[in-house]
């Protein structure tokens, strides 16, 4: 193969939920990734199990692809709704479609991009005796448009599927020898691409998976967690883990039983994290207060979809900033940080898992379905953080709210070694005194109040030992953004005439002031996925700055690079 | 061994049921240190209520939650440290109204765990609105006309959730109380010990429960059996209705682990990571 | 009696948890109330039922009064402790201090104030056969500082007291007859204020009271509570008046079930409320964000008392204001509004009502525990808004969320006799399209939301129509507070040698720009109560001020008038 | 009779047990007609899940609720205008594990709704994870080595809170099941449906039903023997198991009122305030 003019190239693929659109896209961004491509792999879903319409799309480069793109080269439709759909919105002349001609025939003279249809539904008919797995179409025709043998082709299913292996690979290379006799149709849509040398620490890894390994590498014991899109797959990926990685995930009987009872494992000494989405976070707040109030270590993990309330579920939003700024009642500290890629993902919630610890506090990973559902090649950055717990010197009697000058007092958990018979450990959801006992004088609250302020102060000041923005790019106009809004520019970038810095931010609260400085007064555009600018709104009660353009997206899809890159163009 | 309680001053109303509870409590918990229990191995949580004020009056570890959520803490103690012996006292608003959901699936899960009960019919520290288990026609502030529910009925409600051993005592009758609680500590999987608890305040129920207490023979075998004695129109029976080993939640979840004993190596889980 | 030199009287009672302190208190100040007194009664009790210690303070005058005073020129003390404490505390040598001198004989000569002990006690057991209630003992020698015949003790008695009239009065009189043998020693000590003209429509209000019988007189149905101080007597309130006034008070099993059951009441057509304190309001907060995403008019009250989580239940505090400020996930319109008075309360109560059926929105009302559980001689003002349900012009079919130009849409419910069979009223959590199915299609996204967002920009002109903000005082330094924080500044500015302006905000979210403009980059002071100058911040957040000094205050306390005066004068 | 049906494209999987649901839902609706209820007297609400799409395929008002608290907004539908016929939709995750105590209490209540429980024993929507209904052993993505809790007993569980009518009805017994939702709404107080739906995608129970499916030939007259029959280990009864008259939370609170239609005017609030 050889290098084209064209860096990124695109496969979409279309089918009725239940058809295994996404499974497919995995294994070819594996196959992908194995041949040292980058890719960004997103998924289109709705809130149904069969039937619908769902699509998935690989974008894939030699260098970094920071997001997925609309406009496809290679096309594979397993239904005539995606037919229509995918043919109509992103075929470009260059593009090749695929699609299975049992299901309709397209009644168009001039198709808009190189057209061919296979009799899947019938041939599957033949093949199979198991359940048929029309994702195995897919993944054949994949391997012809990328010039890929049949015995690999076969390895790949045989290494990725764990049912009806024989029918499946049957029916994945009648496929392939009915393409591979097209093949001289296809060339014009090739990808073209130059493989780089091989990585062989990369993995495919969605956002969500990183968080759950980031948590995990800096001590995660228990993940409590129960279901909602997009955060359950933290939930799924901890199950699976569990025998091997001593991880315990629990699913638990509502947000409130998984809050409390992560709090309850924290008493008891457990590195602990939870996560939801909007609806089941609104539900852990009067616990994440008793976080703030027990000074309880805890790292909360709140992955948005549009809202409000039960909102659009599979879809991506940035809707909860001001609401995950401000969770729970009652005056104390919170920390707020949202990952900008997988790879912050993993290294944020180690640092936060541990700042948590640190300074016996909760802490909120703020992330959105579109980084958290898609995947990219992900080197997993290992130097984060790990909050080693040392043994308090014990002050007779120990008090677990000992006041200290800077605010943070011993921690001791019932039932770890080093407590002794004597020790009484007592966490309290009530105002109380240095023994963990309650009050409600005047002066024992002041004095309890202050020591939370001063080490609210030190774990804000801490927070500045790590990377509380990100800056991409090099000169022309602050484009402000963060979680997968970054990723949005970043892709953007390659194609924008006019320059733009791209501005993340990583830490949300405390606000970066320092690091932001250099930017007071400029005059900047924020993008972001809200009605309501929320994030241009927090960016201007924070610092001194002109917004000249608030890009505001809502209606729960990620720009397609392109797209982006124009609008860009029209508001710099 | 040492004292078990606190230099707080306690500010349940001169007269309550919860002074006998806590002194069963203590009596309880002595007994089962000469178990060989060790008192560092004791973990207590609470929701809010005039009965979670026996968090402040114990010298146990443990942490004072919020109201109705004491079940659920407690078991995730109990599931990060199993070694642990957790005991959860609940209000019956706390836990059977507030908290009901935790308090049925700590059974269901028949997790490892002890919930005291503090049937008190009636929400005490905020001044006496009717609770799950209050009477029909019970006036409170919430209710001046009186109380148009009727009430649950503690023990056969979580036996039917799926507790494992269920038993019920009086604040009056400390001894047999305590012995209770130490049966149910001792209980491997989810106990609950329904304490009637007369509120002098605002639901005095000594007469009452003076005249109709009777002490059960014997635990019946069968639970259907239990169910009819727990809900006996004319006696409050005391003693254990049902007492059945099952599985235990923490235990199909990782048998003899310990999670937060045996927690990987920060160098154990960098090897994992890089494999 | 004469105009004195003093303006303000008060009268202290303290006793244990359930000997009346509060009652009698109650009982005094509508005795005051009658002599056309401006009265404020504030109550300090702990969260228990009996013993501790409680105590009431009565401060009145022939002007309005907006405080309690610490300073007491009558102190009635049941018990030992509260003798101590307040006699310590408070006293002055014009005090005049009663006390049960069964309970502990003071040990010292030289009393800072006229002390008078009485053998309360021996008296109770002599004259009681039924329960005693020492609180008789503090009404009766209030009469005789007052100079009040036996006659009227006798039937205040009877009006207040429903068990036990015989004995009570018996105890009254005896007590009463004691001490006016005394009288000759007292006379330094009385209040020798000159009373008004009698005030018909005065009624002893509490702020929750208030807001209960404002949200009434606008047109509320159904409350919906769950106990939690400092809100219950809300429930309490409209529980009582549930026959006389048809008004539905429910004590559901927990915050969640108020605020979804609120939500299927208003769905019937009810016009309904719910309340709560912090941890109570928590869990309330994804049906917050329901009714902002299906457009339920929703009146939720918060009272605030000091957090995090439990915190300090019967005690005072203003630290929820970022949490009520950005309630629930999601982006919708909030409106956040916080009475200065009691009267306020009531206005603002039937205003938010109001707002929230006109604009089809949830709004918040948010008070604390000072301004909610203190009573003052109030009169309602009747003149507030009614939201009257007009029969929408049915478009056939009817669309629960028609799309208009304004974002409301007419509004149904299933069962009125307005619809027929063959209207069907849908009201939806998930996105929507305007029938009310559910949605994730691109396009009716941005179309409801932005149907949403013209609505919230209608709903946040419409809060221009009322008061936003409250200026007390003609010049001298701006100091801006909300909530109690207002009544505390206005009692104080009585006492302040430097003169202020005091900015009540009454509207919090949206914030009042307009009317705040005249103050922009303004010297201001900020009087809160909290630690993190939640106040302060919000403010700076939204326009251009240089904050001399921020007042924090967080001991769960109210400001003594004459302390917070002093204070001010040290930083205007 | 007009049309029952909305145009929204119905997104359940092919062979879902929840068709049967939707085609008993209108019989039951066109039968209740006949009884002369009126259509804009009913009132739906559902919780979230699969179960919850009804709401959009029935053209019928009501509130399209949050996950687990459809059985709250029903409650608070009923009490503001008691003229509604309130009916319910619940998933097993939704109305015994989110919502729990809300169908409990509106069970306690006797709250005069209707609640039709779609056991699939899974969460469908999210996936297929374990439901409270879930056999022990159940895999799904939060427990793929196998649910290690035991399932609640809907039936005898709402019958222990005080459900005053109870049936079960299988998805793929039409006929039978609109029968009984018929009468469920009917009947005057707190009604449940457990229906047996299976899952096609995550737990497709048809033939396990099919084996051991059995009409009830008659409702028991005491409720130990409704319990009995509900949780029988071998045949899945179909039919009434519970049924009596017992006061109804709305009338015990207001009588004949409506809150509604009769709120006070204007007017009338203003001469009761100055008074
Ligand atoms: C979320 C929340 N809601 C309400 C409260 C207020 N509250 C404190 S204790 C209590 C009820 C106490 O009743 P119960 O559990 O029976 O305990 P008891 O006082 O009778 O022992 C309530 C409603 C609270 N603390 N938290
Ligand atoms: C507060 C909240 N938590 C979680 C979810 C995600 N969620 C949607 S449906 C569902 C479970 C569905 O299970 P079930 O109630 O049994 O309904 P089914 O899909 O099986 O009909 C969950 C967890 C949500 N919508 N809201
Ligand atoms: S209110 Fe009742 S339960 Fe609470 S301390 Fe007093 S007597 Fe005991
Ligand atoms: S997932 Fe199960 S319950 Fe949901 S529609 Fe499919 S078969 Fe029905
Ligand atoms: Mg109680
Ligand atoms: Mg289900």
């Amino acid at each position: 193969m050889t290098l084209s003019n064209k860096k990124v190239s695109s496969i979409l693929i279309g089918g009725k939920a239940g058809e295994g659109v996404k499974k497919a896209a995995q294994v070819i961004a594996k196959v992908l990734l194995k041949q040292s491509y980058h890719v960004f792999q997103a998924d289109d879903y709705q809130s149904l199990i069969k039937g619908g319409h769902n699509f998935s799309t690989i974008s894939f480069a030699t260098e970094p692809v920071y997001n997925a793109y609309n406009s496809a080269d290679l096309l594979i439709s397993f239904d005539k709704r995606s037919m229509e759909t995918h043919w109509l919105d992103f075929s470009s002349s260059k593009s090749l479609h695929y699609y299975n001609d049992n299901d309709a025939k397209p009644d168009i003279t001039n198709p808009p991009c190189t057209l061919i249809g296979y009799p899947l539904t019938a041939l599957m008919k033949q093949i199979y005796s198991s359940p048929s797995n029309v994702s195995m179409a897919a993944i054949a025709l994949f391997f012809v448009w990328m010039e890929c043998s049949e015995a690999e082709l076969e390895s790949t299913i045989k290494q990725e599927f764990r049912y009806g292996i024989e029918d499946n690979i049957r029916f994945a290379k009648a496929v392939y020898r009915m393409a591979l006799a097209d093949a001289h149709l296809i060339s014009e849509s090739k990808p073209g691409l130059q493989a780089n040398q091989a990585q062989a620490n990369w993995r495919l890894t969605s956002g969500n998976q990183a968080i759950a390994m980031g948590a995990w590498l800096a001590g995660l014991d228990f993940y409590y967690g129960y279901p909602m899109t997009p955060a359950s797959s933290i939930l799924h990926y901890l199950a699976l883990k569990m025998p091997s990685h001593k991880v315990y995930a629990i699913h638990a009987e509502s947000e409130l039983a998984v809050a409390n009872m992560a709090i309850g494992s924290v008493v008891a000494g457990a590195k602990t994290a939870i996560g939801s989405s909007g609806g089941g976070f609104a539900l852990m707040q009067e616990a994440f207060s008793l976080a703030g109030m027990a000074e309880i270590p805890l790292l909360c993990i709140l992955v948005s979809r549009p809202g409000p309330a039960t909102g659009v579920s599979t879809y991506t939003a940035q809707e909860d900033l001001p609401f995950a700024l401000n969770q729970g009642h009652g005056d104390f500290t919170r920390i707020v940080a949202a990952p900008d890629s997988p790879e912050r993902a993993f290294s944020l919630a180690a640092e936060l898992l541990s700042l948590a610890w640190e300074f016996q506090n909760p802490v909120i990973l703020l992330s959105d379905k579109h980084l958290s559902e898609s995947s990219i090649n992900a080197v997993f950055p290992l130097d984060v953080p790990f909050f080693q717990q040392t043994i308090p010197q014990q002050n007779k009697p120990y008090e677990r709210y000992a006041v200290t000058d800077e605010g943070i007092s011993p921690l001791l958990f019932p039932g770890s070694d080093f407590v002794d018979e004597d020790t009484v450990i007592k966490w309290n959801s009530h105002e109380h005194l240095p023994s963990g006992l309650r009050t409600d004088k005047a002066e024992p609250m002041i004095g309890m109040k202050d020591k939370r302020a001063r080490k609210g102060s030190a774990l804000n000041e801490a927070t500045k030992h790590y990377q509380r923005i990100a800056i991409y790019g090099n000169s022309g106009t602050p484009v402000f953004a963060y979680g997968s809004s970054v990723l949005e520019l970043r892709e953007a970038q390659k194609y924008c005439s006019k320059p733009f810095v791209i501005i993340a931010l990583v830490y949300l609260l405390p606000f970066p002031s320092e690091e932001l400085e250099q930017y007071a007064n400029s005059q900047i555009v924020v993008l972001e996925h809200s009605v309501n600018g929320n994030l241009a709104t927090y960016l201007l009660q924070n610092m001194s700055l002109c917004i000249k353009h608030n890009i505001l997206r809502y209606d729960g899809r990620a720009y397609d690079p392109h797209e982006l890159a124009a609008l860009l163009e029209e508001v710099l | 061994m040492r004292e078990l309680g606190t230099h707080k001053e306690n500010t349940w109303c001169s007269g309550c049921g919860n002074f006998g509870i806590l002194t069963a409590v203590k009596k309880a918990i002595t007994a089962l240190v000469e178990d060989n229990i060790k008192l560092s191995n004791i973990a207590i949580t609470c929701g809010i209520g005039c009965h979670g004020k026996i968090f402040d009056y114990l010298a146990l570890s443990g942490i004072y939650g919020l109201h109705g959520r004491g079940t659920a803490t407690a078991q995730g103690l109990k599931l990060a440290n199993p070694k642990l012996h957790v005991i959860s006292f609940g209000g019956d608003g706390d836990s059977l109204g507030e908290g009901l959901e935790h308090t049925l699936f700590a059974a269901k899960r028949n997790m490892d765990i002890t919930l005291i009960l503090f049937n008190n019919g009636t929400y005490g520290l905020t001044t006496g609105q009717f609770s799950p288990l209050s009477n029909n026609g019970y006036k409170g502030l919430s209710t001046p006309l009186g109380n148009i529910e009727r009430p649950f009925r503690a023990i056969p409600l979580l036996l039917e959730a799926g507790a494992s051993f269920v038993a019920r005592g009086y604040s009056a009758k400390i001894d047999h109380l305590a012995s209770l609680i130490q049966q149910a500590v001792l209980h491997k999987g989810f106990s609950l010990i329904e304490v009637m608890q007369p509120c002098v305040s605002y639901n005095n129920t000594y007469a009452d429960l003076n005249n109709r207490v009777k002490m059960l023979e014997i635990t019946p075998n069968e639970i259907t059996q239990s169910v009819k004695l727990a809900a006996d129109p004319e006696h409050v029976y005391l003693g254990i209705f049902y007492r059945q080993l099952l599985p235990v939640y923490h235990e199909e979840l990782y048998q003899n682990a310990n999670p937060v004993l045996d927690s990987l190596s920060h160098q154990q889980r960098l090897e994992l990571l890089s494999k």
